[in-house]
């Protein structure tokens, strides 16, 4: 099966050896940076898409928004950039108007890390709402954190203050109050602890009521 | 005159026997189980009985199917299918829809001994592989529990346990969920909620069939010491270890953590202890190396049910230390006569 | 410090790199066949994951901030030659050290565990000690599930198992069953 | 501990069969009437066969040399009757196989009658004398395991025997001829302990007898004096009268694998070996008779009996009563370890200590189920060896890990885990297999 | 190369790739791909058109440069144009399917690390003739793609009652929830391949059974 090879073997010299890895390294960047290139508004806009289409689900009543960042004192704008743990996002209606704040939080589940994004008005200590980013829950248990209406409408109106408290399941009755999924309570927990985490987190480098950063570009979505 | 003596047999010494076989080790454990196996019906009614019998089928038909046809006679005499299917049984939920059960039954002994080799060839426990195949398989149905019916409801069946093959349990909803409770280990590790001891032993709580009766399971597992069923230093040394453990963690926050008596007779502790942990195939065969076994199933239960996320973690400990077992095997060889050390 | 923690017992046990991410696969299946070899392999393979935790965040943090087109690549490169130098070095200072873990290396850099480990702390954005914990965590994890497997299969060795199911099925169902054991360990240290 | 210890003296593990010695224990030593025919097998103990001395047709004496030791490690053979050599060549042994041996015909005539005594002075040998003389005398080890004594006595330079330990435990079940002969002689077991002390300069003697047998012990005790002889009753245990075990038993001393007794400063020798000694130096007669318990299920008249060497086992157990119909099986030795004999017209041997025969009920192989590991058979090995893991090694073929991690040959094959073995696995055939097989590759 | 091309066939070099020398049943080749994404049938299918066309294209340029490729730093070559193809794939998905592409995550980078794909650049691609090359290549990565297919139907419908997403036994079906979890990925490959090594089994009987026939 071997094919000989028809010129004696000849030891080539380092030079060339690494002259052909070079050129092989050089051919390759040029590919990627190719295909990169030519996917790259595609990928971004994809990405801005899943964003805006995340953040208008945690926060009602939102038509556009902006991606805010914490630089250690204070919330400045951010245009572009990588997203990092001080990223936010604000949301406003139609007149402008801040409706909250899209904020990301992350934790152990019950299986691996689960990142939510949740909405979130200062002002009045309160989750408007909730959707799961990222998790590997168990199928048909604990992925009713995000499969299950009935558990993310919890969220939709929920007080932080005090902290939000998971309850059985049918027994919620004050506002900081989560009804556990059946079978699936440290999932449940796990999402209400990322939360608090998040507020804790959050609510002390929010701009005061009145600070509000304005959004800056009309018609931007 | 010099003659070969044709009638003489040449059996090879040692002619004498004790009196102890395999098959009667296995009755000795049927045995033990007994009085567990008609608390669950006492408890639970004919739905125990017919989660109980289609798991024993279950195990014995795979063992069956996949024995080669001159080991049959052998290995179905041994009783130990049927064991295993029992054993099963009693780890499972009263309302559970039966084709499961069998299922679970055939997964015990397809996956967790024929595959193996057979009898004396697995790793894990049989039993508890079907369960925990069941518990990842169905995980809603196998964490549905319901409150005891009691003797005078013996009749009763549970719609659920009728459920056509490979379908749900067909109610879901108010109807189902009045019947349904929460065990004292859901009680403990949600609601920090501690149940009766007195409960606990007699067995008048939810829970899978065999595990409720903290009493009987005792009961049983004396008759098998007395019978040299089992390696006494299992049961020992896991609740020993678990128990002290849990009394650590009770005396730093009383408040959140249970009992260690509570620990000791709630959810598959005993069960698991002096039935399952005591599995000869799949435990250490060497006496130091039973200790290890065991201490380490009795700290992995509490941790797991403490800090971990499920509510029992019987069942998980002991395949953890189950697949360990090799390990510890060979590690632990007794020192043999008139040799400095133990080696490896 | 609890997050390490968690990133700790999360790649050890719950989310095991072999048991649940499917990593590292090749070795597992085809090395755990002793005991000895299993152990050193895995020491070898922790080692090689945590010059692979410092290489991937080096680059992280200093090239792929202004060309990420080129992380696939750079990761492979960089690592493999970091090892290659590293194996060189040992080679020289000891010669021990080399028999004993040496051999395993230019296995090891193959492993599709190790740029898993790279992909993986970068994706969740691990910082230097983060992704050094993780991967202590996962080499630890990857060298007792190896551990492990080499113990069963010492085991089931003298055993009479069927001739139809001996080899990578077996070995594949008895993995099967020990991650199944390993579910046990979901929700460890995240409910509390 | 220590206190514990004093009270129960045995050693760990163990098994305890039923004993069955009830059959033969109250029989007193008979005397088997002479035969016409003996044959005398070359190589009947552990060691290089003896070397025939007398030619076909020549005239013997009853204990006249008939074959001369062919090594160190082997020892004489004498005539057990008056009458002529007929044949010298292969002749059945217990085995089936054939092996060479002088065959002697009895002279139907000849009185028989042993020669007046003629007492040898043992006090006067130095000790490479008196080996030589019990080398001469054809005496090995009567327990069963026929390794010649004298070897025993060997000590090399710089090793001292401290104790002399007389072994009466008799730990294998139906057998009793031990036991009458401690309780019939205890004088002349007390007498070879004193030969055997003295000329192997050890300061004391330990007797080593079962509980079950207190008979014996009564006996042996009464006859002490002052002799710096003690008898120690044990724990009912077998294999008592493994001699490490024994030394385990009576001292609490483990003999390290590999070493001997001797390395310990310690002899061990049978009690029927200690008489044998006393009877050759008050009458200078040797080795060629012993004591054997015929019984077992399947013998009609079980007895204690006084056998002449060669005898085949067929006359014996005619002078019993012959074999039950149900007989299935006959053994040589005791039901543990003991030799299945293949041809009733096999010789009894030097090592012959019991003739035992059984029924199908005691034959009868239950079927072979697979070892579920449940640990009978560790806590049974008197050695903590790990007999499921051999058996299952020895299944296998892995015999050079069942030497190397689980020490196969130290195994003495006492059979204690296959009598512990609820699954009926021949666990101590698998090792003797192993252990062949090992063997082979050295050799 | 002429007479070599005679003698082979390259129809059969296609074919033994997807039963024969099947990378996944018979080689036990690129697991981690095999058991990571094939929880359902759409995503193995993409992963192994992923893994396709990185072999493929790898092949084909490995076989066409194997000339120039210095025999010293071949593999270091091999690495670099399969990571080069993995990219290209990755960006690829990434644009055109982002679902997808967030469902395989990281295991596209971790095609790389396939060894199936590595192996047969070194075992083929590098002796064989372009035509040769390709074709093996197309027959190893439909092998691989074939067996990717089976396990992740076998899970998806098992796993979800579902295939493609498409619901097959009603509303009421119980989801064997362990089919989609990794013990799930195992225990049915182990079985797959029983099921494999039985099928061969059975096969070389009946071929044995009609030679004695004959």
């Amino acid at each position: 099966m071997s094919s000989r090879s028809p010129t004696p073997p000849q030891e080539p010299t380092p030079s060339r050896l690494v002259g052909s890895l070079a050129v092989a390294g050089f051919l390759s960047g040029l590919i990627i940076i190719g295909i990169y290139v030519a996917t790259l508004d595609t990928i971004t806009e994809n990405k801005a898409r899943e964003l805006r289409e995340a953040v208008f689900r945690v926060l009602p009543e939102v038509t556009q928004m902006q991606k805010l960042q914490y630089d250690g004192e204070r919330v400045v704008l951010k245009e572009n950039g990588k997203d990092d743990e001080n990223t936010l996002y604000a949301g406003y209606d139609d007149k402008g108007n801040l409706a909250g704040y899209a904020l990301a939080s992350d934790g152990p589940g019950f299986q691996d890390t689960i990142r939510v994004l949740f909405g979130y008005q200062p002002a009045n200590n309160k989750v408007v709402g909730m959707w799961v980013l990222e998790s590997r829950e168990t199928p048909g248990l604990g992925d009713k954190i995000y499969k299950d209406a009935a558990f993310v409408t919890n969220f939709d109106n929920l007080s932080t203050e005090p902290p939000i408290v998971t309850v059985k399941r049918g027994t919620r009755s004050r506002a900081n109050e989560v009804d556990a999924i059946t079978g699936a309570t440290i999932s449940s927990k796990a999402v209400v602890r990322i939360i608090n985490q998040g507020v804790e987190k959050w609510h002390q480098r929010l701009p005061l009521p009145g600070n509000e950063p304005q959004l800056k570009s009309e018609g931007r979505t | 005159m010099s003659k070969h003596d044709p009638k003489l047999l040449l059996q090879s010494a040692p002619l004498l026997r004790q009196g102890m076989t395999t098959p009667a080790a296995m009755r000795d454990v049927w045995i033990a189980l007994l009085p567990a196996s008609l608390a669950a019906l006492w408890y639970f009614g004919l739905a125990a009985l017919l989660v109980l019998l289609t798991s024993i089928a279950g195990a014995v038909l795979t063992e069956w199917l996949f024995t080669p046809r001159e080991r049959r006679a052998i290995t179905l005499h041994d009783n130990s299918a049927a064991l295993t299917g029992l054993l099963l049984g009693l780890t499972l939920p009263p309302a559970l829809p039966l084709w499961m059960a069998f299922l679970g039954g055939m997964a015990s002994i397809g996956l967790g001994k024929i595959i193996w080799g057979g009898l004396g060839s697995n790793i894990f426990n049989p039993a508890l592989v079907g369960r925990a195949f069941l518990l990842a398989t169905f995980p809603n149905a196998m964490t549905t529990w319901t409150a005891q019916s009691g003797p005078a409801d013996f009749l009763t069946l549970h719609a659920s346990n009728l459920a056509l093959p490979f379908m749900q349990a067909p109610t879901v909803g108010a109807g189902t969920d009045a019947m349904t409770t929460a065990t004292p280990l859901n009680l403990m590790k949600f609601e920090h909620q501690g149940t009766d001891l007195g409960a606990l032993l007699l067995g008048n709580t939810s829970g899978s069939l065999g595990e409720t009766s903290a009493l009987l399971l005792i009961l049983g597992g004396i008759y098998l010491f007395l019978r040299r069923g089992l390696d006494w230093r299992i049961p020992l040394g896991i609740l020993g270890s678990a128990a002290l453990f849990s009394a650590a963690l009770f005396l730093i926050e009383g408040d959140k953590y249970p009992t260690p008596l509570f620990s000791l007779l709630s959810g598959g502790m005993l069960l698991g202890a002096i039935f399952m942990a005591t599995d000869p195939v799949t435990s250490p065969v060497t006496p130091k190396g039973a200790w290890l076994f065991a201490i380490g199933v009795g700290l992995l239960v509490v941790l797991i049910r403490v800090f971990g996320g499920f509510p029992e973690g019987m069942m998980y400990a002991i395949l953890l230390m189950n697949a360990a077992t090799p390990l510890i095997d060979r590690y632990t060889q007794p020192r043999a006569f008139g040799r400095k050390r133990a080696t490896k | 410090m609890d997050d390490l923690i968690w990133i700790f017992i999360s790649a050890l046990l719950v989310n095991n790199f072999v048991l649940a991410y499917f990593l590292g696969l090749c070795p597992f299946l085809g090395v755990s066949g002793k005991l000895e070899t299993s152990f050193r392999l895995g020491l070898a393979t922790t080692f090689v994951l945590i010059i692979t935790a410092i290489c991937s965040w080096f680059l992280n943090t200093y090239v792929l901030t202004h060309a990420p087109y080129l992380r696939l690549i750079s990761f492979i490169v960089v690592i493999a030659s970091t090892v290659q130098f590293i194996e060189m070095a040992i080679k020289k200072l000891s010669p021990a050290l080399f028999q004993s873990l040496g051999i395993f290396l230019p296995l090891i850099t193959t492993n599709c565990a190790i740029l898993g480990l790279a992909i993986f702390a970068t994706n969740r954005g691990y910082g230097f000690w983060e992704g050094l914990i993780f991967a202590l965590g996962a080499g630890a994890g990857f060298t007792l599930a190896m551990v492990l497997m080499a113990g069963m299969r010492e085991e089931t060795g003298i055993n009479e198992v069927p001739a139809l199911v001996r080899g990578t099925a077996f070995n594949l169902i008895i993995a099967g069953i020990l991650s199944m054991a390993f579910m046990g360990f979901a929700g460890l240290f995240s409910s509390t | 501990m220590g206190l514990l210890f004093s009270l129960r003296r045995s050693f760990a593990h163990g098994v305890h069969p039923e004993h069955h010695k009830e059959q033969t224990a109250d029989l007193p030593i008979q005397r088997v009437p002479f035969c016409s025919r003996y044959v005398m097998p070359l190589g009947q103990h552990i060691g290089a066969p003896a070397r025939p001395v007398v030619e076909v047709g020549q005239r013997v004496q009853r204990g006249q040399l008939i074959g001369e030791p062919g090594a160190f490690v082997s020892t004489a053979l004498h005539s057990p009757v008056t009458g002529t050599v007929r044949d010298i060549g292969p002749h059945r042994y217990i085995d089936g196989n054939f092996r060479p041996a002088i065959e002697i015909e009895a002279d139907p005539y000849a009185t028989q009658q042993l020669p007046r005594p003629t007492p040898i002075d043992w006090r006067s040998l130095d000790i490479e004398q008196f080996i030589a003389q019990v080398q001469h005398a054809g005496i090995v080890g009567m327990g069963g395991a026929a390794f010649p004594s004298h070897v025993k006595y060997a000590i090399p330079e710089g090793q001292q025997i401290d104790d002399l330990l007389v072994n009466g435990a008799e730990c294998e079940p139906y057998l009793t001829n031990d036991h009458r002969l401690m309780m019939e002689r205890p004088e002349a077991v007390i007498h070879g302990t004193e030969i055997v002390r003295q000329k192997l300069g050890a300061k004391r003697a330990t007797i080593g007898v079962e509980k079950n047998k207190p008979e014996s012990i009564a006996a042996l005790k009464a006859q002490i004096g002052e002799r710096p002889i003690e008898v120690v009753a044990l724990e009912v245990k077998y294999p008592q009268g493994a001699e490490k075990m024994l030394i385990k038993a009576v001292y609490g001393i483990e003999v390290p694998a590999g070493e001997l007794p001797r390395d310990v400063g310690v002899a061990v020798n049978n009690v029927g070996t200690i008489v044998a000694i006393a009877d050759y130096f008050d009458s200078g007669m040797p080795l060629i008779e012993r004591i054997v318990t015929v019984s077992g299920p399947g013998v009609a008249e079980p007895a204690n009996l006084i056998v002449p060497l060669g005898t085949p086992i067929r006359e014996v157990l005619r002078f019993c009563g012959g074999l039950k119909e149900s007989t299935r099986e006959v053994i040589m030795g005791g039901p543990m370890m003991g030799t299945p004999i293949a041809d009733l017209d096999a010789p009894i041997l030097k090592g012959s200590s019991g003739i035992l025969a059984f029924t199908a009920k005691e034959t009868g192989r239950p079927p072979e189920y697979p070892c579920i590991r449940c640990g009978r058979c560790l806590e049974a090995c008197p050695y903590f060896l790990n007999p499921s893991r051999l058996a299952k090694l020895g299944r296998a073929r892995m015999f050079e890990e069942m030497k190397e991690q689980f020490h196969v040959m130290d195994c003495v094959e006492c059979g204690a885990c296959t009598f512990a073995c609820p699954s009926n696995i021949p666990i101590v055939q698998l090792i003797r297999t192993a252990k062949d097989n090992l063997r082979q590759r050295k050799g | 190369m002429a007479t070599l091309s005679n003698k082979m066939n390259a129809y059969d070099e296609m074919l033994k790739g997807i039963w024969r020398d099947n990378p996944v049943f018979v080689q036990v080749l690129g697991m981690c791909p095999m058991l990571a994404v094939t929880n359902s049938a759409v995503n193995a299918i993409a992963m192994g058109l992923a893994t396709f066309f990185v072999l493929v294209s790898s092949s084909f340029l490995v076989s066409g440069m194997k000339a120039i490729i210095p025999k010293q730093v071949r593999i270091s070559i091999y690495v670099i144009i399969i990571a080069t193809f993995v990219t290209v794939a990755d960006y690829t998905l990434l644009a055109l399917f982002p679902a997808v592409h967030k469902e395989l995550g990281a295991f596209i980078p971790l095609i790389v690390a396939n060894c199936m794909i590595l192996g047969r650049q070194e075992a083929f691609a590098s002796k064989h003739s372009v035509k040769f090359a390709v074709m093996d290549a197309v027959g190893m990565a439909g092998g691989f793609l074939l067996a990717m297919f089976a396990l992740g139907s076998v899970r998806e419908i098992l796993g979800e009652g579902k295939l493609f997403g498409i619901s097959l036994f009603g509303e009421n079906f119980e989801p064997w929830v362990i089919m989609i979890l990794p013990p799930g990925g195992f225990i049915t490959l182990g079985l797959l391949l029983l099921l494999f090594n039985w099928v061969g089994e059975r096969r070389k009987q009946f071929l044995a059974q009609v030679a004695a026939v004959d």
